[in-house]
């Protein structure tokens, strides 16, 4: 959110504008499960309007409504006075509102081009016009500042990248009403930026923009109004500079809230817990060493791209990679694998919980004992008790909002997904946790409980290494930062150096060390004070 | 050893007993022959269906100069155009069992006549029911060959007042027809014979009807002469006193008619017509070979 | 609130699944009753236990199908590796009767296991090891284990030792209580399927493979161990049925098992196990292998139809229960 | 430092993408040199224009078989289709000889893309309508079409009339420039399927249906249109291989065309088209279908396998040249 602050001075409150769609009495439900119920909202030209609220509060289910991906139950949809109804997305996107989801939605095997212009391909003649296209989604994906080529397959592009083709997909015709749902998750810093100046583009030509997100700053500098959802029902629309960022918390939690970051813990100097020497992946990082002491949190940061995801995996055994040795507890791992990992005490939480963390179709049960199928069974029978049991104890440890226990984990809501995922992880009971992405799609209220959740596993003695493309989440939560760029660990932040300004410095030019332009440091904004 | 007269061999893939006794006695012949003539090579090729015999005939004719082809065609009518395009380089042919739709394209015809196996076994059996019953009947692959025992044996049947109760394939698969005769077993309270147009499949249907324990069978029949169902009748089964040969060996014989061509005995052409007399338990003997597979 | 509204809900999404696993049962119901309808010698006990017997092969290779489908593969080897077994077990039977009498009979059933099993391993390997469409090895394992038979039977038929007909039958023609031996052969296996499939730490791992390969690789799960499990579990399956079928006719020919692999995958298929994997469902594949065989019992016991015709009416019924199975389950 | 990193990887992506598209002419180019060392007649332009013309068939319905497995389809039915396309398109030749002379030949030839179009549509309309398993869908047909060609040629063989003989043999024996016509049709078959796949939108959206049915449908793809297009397609396809074996044969039989469908569906993969849908490699189709034929053609050639065996080896060269394929593009 660096580059926010500056910005949120241009934005300035505006004379209302014309209605452009409008809910009334808007109410969804699943069988007996109602997710939504009675929610009336208008939307108007020209106007930015934020959509908060706790996982699984309704939001998402709310935008496919209007987006016509779900039909209502119940109550009407206006678009400028005229009732309608939409039979499908694609009479909605013909109408002018399209929706950028939340979980990436995309033809893997396709390429960028071809996913950016499906259904609506050019042409010329009888043949599709690739070249045409190849250009238009060049300029498209250089104006929200992808890096992305039209000619990549997408299935083999980063998530932020696939996240970007995704809304250069929805930007690609005029329309009336563009939604965003969550569209900052999987972006870093810099492309968050990129994004925001195209949503503030759009309003600038008179579109309505429907913004879901849980980084509350970018809410505050972005938004005209914020309308807070709690349980699937309205609580309210108030105008965005009307409420500070505590205030909107309040709001979606419905209680007060505790300050975000744990306190930083004091410096260990025990034997590490894990040390990794000349890590070498292929197609990935190039003689990584680092370690990890038993207290320690460990932020790696770096660009998106910077290979960081790639370490980890490469070190997991789920890369071909090689390395000069690997010692977790005290153990040399000779060959790497998830599973010898985690008989060592050490485990990975994916960024990628839709393609590798969760088994969409299959039920809760299932996904949370997955990778601790040992410890719940100890012996060969499945012991359905016993997973029901920790089920449970997940769901309440964890504060998943789900309505029923034999729900498929795909229909929980990304935020409760993500939950679901930490809390299979943690039924490993392990003593170092490598976190990808640790936050992502969380609400501020829950974040602020995985942080203290990762703050009591740290200070009990095990060790965690967080990844993050939150600069503000490493600067919170590290006592040591690794900054990595192009495959290579360039700089160690530890102590009073980790700050913004010095972690970008590093993952974008820095040398070792170095102390780079202080930019904005927050850090201590939001930290506990005991 | 130069080897200058070159036979090609083109017969059905082994998939069932009886194309499977073919290949046995083509292989056979093979081996005996390369060994007492050095300068003849016989080249052996299968085929699993018309259009892979008609590649093999096409591969065969293009890559060598074949002085003669001895063939078993899979059906007549797809054959007799690329067999026609093979004797236009000058190439003996031979055809066995089955004849070209244009018999002018064939030297050598070693003819089984599989209407025959169907109609003498009707016959057989006709008299033996006094010309009436309720019989029913198991067919094999649909090919022509089952076509035409199937004919042969209906026209016969049809002259009587037997009546056939059912008819349905069973793919020459003994299984199939294990399946078969216990559901015809279930639907008919009573059946005089069961006439299976093929040995393999009899196998099967003895199996069903033992199990059911029904006297009322009085005949279980098949055809072609298989080595288990010989035995049978030299056995003097009560219940299988008869089978038809067919014999896979043909394939054999005709493979010397046609080395006779070259090796300077008299040479043969024209038609030998293979009979299908009914074995029985006196003239069994004849038709017994342990040592085939068939 | 969770805890307030969670009970109803439960019980609510209970109902809507077990109807769907239901269908396999109510088309087999079905076709049952309008068997009855049809010819009143369909429902004589000697006619049931006929088709049930007979249904034993298909239905013991059908379960270890099941695993293999849920495991995201496919087998289209398993009738000539069959035909292949069978052929092996003959042979090792017939040279060990001389000397072990009725024991060559356990042992070459022995034998049927190992060589079942190892021809699923060969399979799964390869698969997994080489990573190549399980479709494309199997094509290829089918032609030589078919080949392979062929090749032992000399394109004829290979019989077993006369010397151990009569003790080896009643495995197949025999009963206990008056249930036949193959019956209880497949109760078995079919019990030992299920628990493995749905109780057991592996059945779980299996189906997660099946589900999404990439996620149980992260949970650390051994996706070409669990993989290539699941052929080696076919392959014994493959063994099983072997050792039923032998006894009833006696002999292994090369159309031994001929085109047995569509039907096991067809009834696998009817069943409700998904043919892309992550969901099995074993009492299904049962329901769909008694399927195919009553109806084509029904075929047989009807007079309905040409013999000509009679595969057409077979695949349109199919189509015809599948079709009327979308659409009453999709109200 | 990203857009530093990003041409490099883009080159290095694209290369690897060209080298295993290129796997299948290659592994083609490996068999042919095999056939040349083992035979020296393989290489006579005799023998490479026979095996190159009759590989029209499996190529010509391998095309159409390309967009129904990239949309994620499957059609098990081809072989028998064919059988039945052929017997109808025989039957109409016959009909009309009498009164339209050589006319027939045309009338029957469009009679035979007709119903071959119907026959994909019938296929297509019951998957994507009634949501049925194309697997299960087509297993049906393929025994109903099965039973009709059998019905029509009672169980024997359907003959094409001996007047119209003459006037048809040149379409599958003439050849223009040196270039026999079923080579041309394939080449003109698989130009059109190529533009067809690559060119247009309605190849684009085929391959997103394979890909993720969903998005497809998101993006406004009518998905069950284009999958329903794919199977009318391979229907046409199968309707033009009937047209060119015609006049090879001269007749149709219960038992033309019989498992085709393995066959064109293992040209398909070899090809690298994904089984799973998402990809189409409409050359490498033509590529795998080749490779197919060559390996038959070697076998014959040389005389070093058993007759029993010949099918053990060419499943076993399939298996290896998919294993070398792999092991050297994964380097
Ligand atoms: N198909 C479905 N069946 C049953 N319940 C569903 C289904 N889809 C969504 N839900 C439930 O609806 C509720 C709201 O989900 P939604 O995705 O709208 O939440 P959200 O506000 O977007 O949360 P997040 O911030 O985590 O993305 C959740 O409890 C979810 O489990
Ligand atoms: N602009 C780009 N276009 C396509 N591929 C890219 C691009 N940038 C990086 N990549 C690829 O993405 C991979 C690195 O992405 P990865 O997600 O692992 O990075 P990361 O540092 O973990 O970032 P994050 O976890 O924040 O997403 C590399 O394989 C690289 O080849
Ligand atoms: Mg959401
Ligand atoms: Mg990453």
């Amino acid at each position: 959110m660096n580059s926010l602050a500056h910005r949120a001075a241009t934005k300035n409150a505006r004379a209302p504008a014309a209605e452009v769609l409008r809910a009334e009495g808007l109410s969804k439900a699943y069988g007996a499960i109602t997710v939504l119920s009675d929610v009336t909202l208008d939307i108007r030209a020209g106007e930015i309007h934020a959509i908060i609220g706790e996982n699984g509060a309704g939001k998402s289910t709310l935008m496919k409504l209007l987006s016509g991906h779900v039909t209502p139950t119940a109550g009407d949809l206006l678009m400028e006075g005229q009732p309608l109804a939409f039979a499908d997305s694609v009479e909605a996107e013909n109408a002018g509102i399209v929706l950028v989801h939340q979980e990436i939605l995309l033809a893997d095997d396709l390429t960028v081009a071809e996913n950016i212009f499906l259904g609506r391909e050019l042409r010329r003649g009888f043949m599709v016009d690739d070249r045409a296209m190849n250009r238009r989604a060049a300029e498209l994906l250089a104006r929200i500042g992808s890096v992305a080529r039209p000619r990549h397959r997408v299935g083999d592009l980063p998530l932020a990248q696939r996240q970007l083709v995704q809304i250069a997909r929805a930007l690609l015709d005029e329309r009336k009403v563009v939604i965003f749902d969550e569209p900052t998750a999987v972006l870093a810093n810099d492309e968050v930026a990129a994004l925001l100046d195209i949503i503030r583009g759009l309003r600038e030509h008179g579109v309505a923009v429907l913004y879901i997100s849980h980084r509350l700053d970018e809410i505050q500098t972005l938004a005209d109004r914020v309308t807070v959802l709690r349980d699937g029902r309205m609580i309210g629309t108030w105008p965005a500079a009307e409420l500070n960022q505590r205030q909107m918390a309040e709001l979606m939690v419905g209680r007060e809230l505790d300050m975000l970051y744990p306190n930083k813990r004091a410096a260990t100097s025990e034997e590490p817990l894990l040390s990794v020497t000349d890590l070498e992946v292929d197609q990935g990082a190039q003689k990584a060493s680092f370690a990890v002491r038993p207290g320690e949190v460990l932020g790696l940061g770096g660009m998106i791209g910077s290979g960081r995801t790639e370490l980890i995996e490469g070190l997991m055994g789920l890369r071909s990679s090689q390395a000069a040795s690997v010692v977790v507890n005290g153990r040399e791992i000779s060959h790497r694998s998830v599973a010898s990992m985690m008989e060592a005490g050490l485990v990975y939480l994916t960024e990628d919980r839709k393609g590798k963390g969760l088994l969409l179709d299959e039920k809760l049960a299932p996904n949370l004992t997955l990778q601790a199928l040992e410890a719940v069974n100890p012996a060969t029978i499945l012991d359905r008790r016993a997973e029901l049991a920790a089920l449970r104890k997940a769901v309440a440890d964890y504060d998943i909002r789900v309505r029923s226990l034999t729900l498929e984990a795909g229909k929980l809501s990304g935020g409760n997904q993500q939950k679901l995922l930490l809390a299979k992880l943690m039924m490993t009971d392990p003593s170092v946790v490598i976190i990808d992405e640790p936050t992502r799609g969380i609400d501020i209220g829950n974040k602020s409980q995985i942080y203290d959740f990762i703050d009591a596993m740290v200070r009990a003695g095990k060790a965690c290494i967080v990844i993050s493309s939150e600069m503000q989440e490493l600067v919170g939560l590290a006592d040591r930062v690794l900054v990595m760029r192009a495959g290579r660990i360039v700089a160690e932040l530890s102590g009073g150096e980790i700050n913004e300004g010095n972690v970008v410095y590093a993952a974008t030019s820095g040398a070792h060390g170095s102390t780079g332009e202080d930019l904005h440091d927050h850090s201590g904004r939001t930290r506990r004070d005991s | 050893q130069e080897s200058d007269i070159t036979i090609a061999v083109s017969i059905p893939a082994a998939t069932h007993g009886w194309t499977g006794g073919v290949v046995y006695h083509a292989e056979q012949a093979e081996k005996e022959i390369e060994a007492a003539f050095p300068n003849i090579d016989i080249v052996l090729s299968t085929a699993s269906s018309a259009t892979a015999q008609v590649s093999s005939l096409e591969d065969l004719s293009a890559t060598r100069d074949l002085d003669a082809l001895v063939i078993l065609p899979f059906t007549s009518e797809e054959l007799t155009g690329p067999v026609e395009q093979v004797k236009s380089n000058g190439t003996f042919i031979t055809v066995v069992d089955r004849g070209l739709s244009d018999t002018s394209v064939q030297d050598l015809y070693v003819a089984g006549d599989n209407i025959a196996v169907g109609a003498n076994t009707a016959h057989w059996l006709a008299d033996q029911l006094g010309g009436e019953g309720e019989i029913v009947v198991l067919r094999g692959i649909p090919t022509v060959i089952d076509d035409e025992r199937i004919q042969g044996f209906s026209e016969v049947i049809a002259e009587t007042d037997i009546e056939i109760l059912d008819i349905q394939y069973a793919n020459w698969n003994q299984d199939e027809a294990f399946t078969l005769m216990q559901d015809y077993l279930a639907k008919y309270p009573n059946i005089d014979a069961v006439w299976a147009n093929d040995d393999d499949m009899l196998l099967g249907v003895i199996e069903a009807v033992d199990q059911a324990e029904r006297d009322d069978i009085k005949f279980a029949l098949g055809g072609n002469g298989m080595k288990e169902v010989i035995e049978l009748v030299m056995a003097e089964d009560e219940r299988t006193p008869i089978s038809t040969p067919y014999p896979p060996s043909m394939i054999k014989s005709a493979i010397y008619m046609t080395v006779g061509q070259f090796n300077g005995q008299a040479p043969m052409r024209g038609s030998f017509l293979l009979d299908a007399p009914l074995i029985t338990p006196e003239n069994a003997e004849q038709f017994y070979f342990p040592d085939s597979p068939f | 609130m969770t805890t307030a509204a969670a009970p109803v809900a439960t019980a609510e999404e209970k109902r809507r699944i077990r109807w769907a696993d239901l269908a396999p049962f109510i088309a087999l119901g079905v076709i049952v009753f309008i068997g009855i309808l049809i010819n009143s010698n369909f429902a004589s006990s000697a006619n049931l236990i006929n088709v049930i017997t007979r249904s034993a092969f298909i239905t013991i290779i059908a379960v270890g199908a099941t695993f293999v489908i849920s495991s995201g593969g496919l087998d289209l080897s398993v009738g000539s590796m069959m035909a292949f077994v069978t052929g092996i077990m003959i042979m090792t039977m017939n040279g060990l009767a001389p000397s072990y009498g009725s024991w060559a009979i356990v042992m070459g059933a022995g034998v049927a296991l190992v060589v079942g099993g190892l021809c699923g391993l060969f399979n799964g390997l390869i698969i997994t090891v080489g990573r190549i469409e399980p479709f494309i090895v199997t094509l290829g394992t089918m032609g030589i284990f078919r080949a392979f038979i062929t090749f032992m039977s000399d394109g004829g038929s290979l019989p077993i030792d006369r010397s151990l007909r009569e003790a080896y039958r009643p495995v197949y023609f025999g009963d206990f209580l008056g249930i036949p031996y193959p019956v209880l052969i497949t109760l078995a296996v079919v019990l030992l399927g299920a628990f493995l499939l749905y109780r057991t730490k592996y059945g779980r791992r299996l189906t997660s493979v099946g589900s999404n390969a990439e996620v149980a690789r992260f949970s650390g799960v051994n996706v070409s161990r669990v993989r290539t499990l699941a052929y080696v579990i076919q392959g014994l399956c493959v063994g099983v049925a072997a050792i039923c079928y032998v006894p009833r006719l006696g002999a292994a020919t090369p159309t031994t098992g001929q085109l047995w692999e569509l039907q096991v995958i067809t009834a696998v298929v009817i069943g409700g196990t998904l043919l892309r994997g992550g969901r099995g469902r074993i009492w299904g594949s049962v329901a769909g292998a008694l399927i195919l065989e009553v109806i084509a019992n029904v075929m047989v016991l009807s007079d309905m139809v040409s013999e000509y015709l009679v595969a057409a009416v077979q695949g349109a019924i199919i189509i015809i229960a599948m079709l009327a199975h979308r659409f009453t389950s999709s109200r």
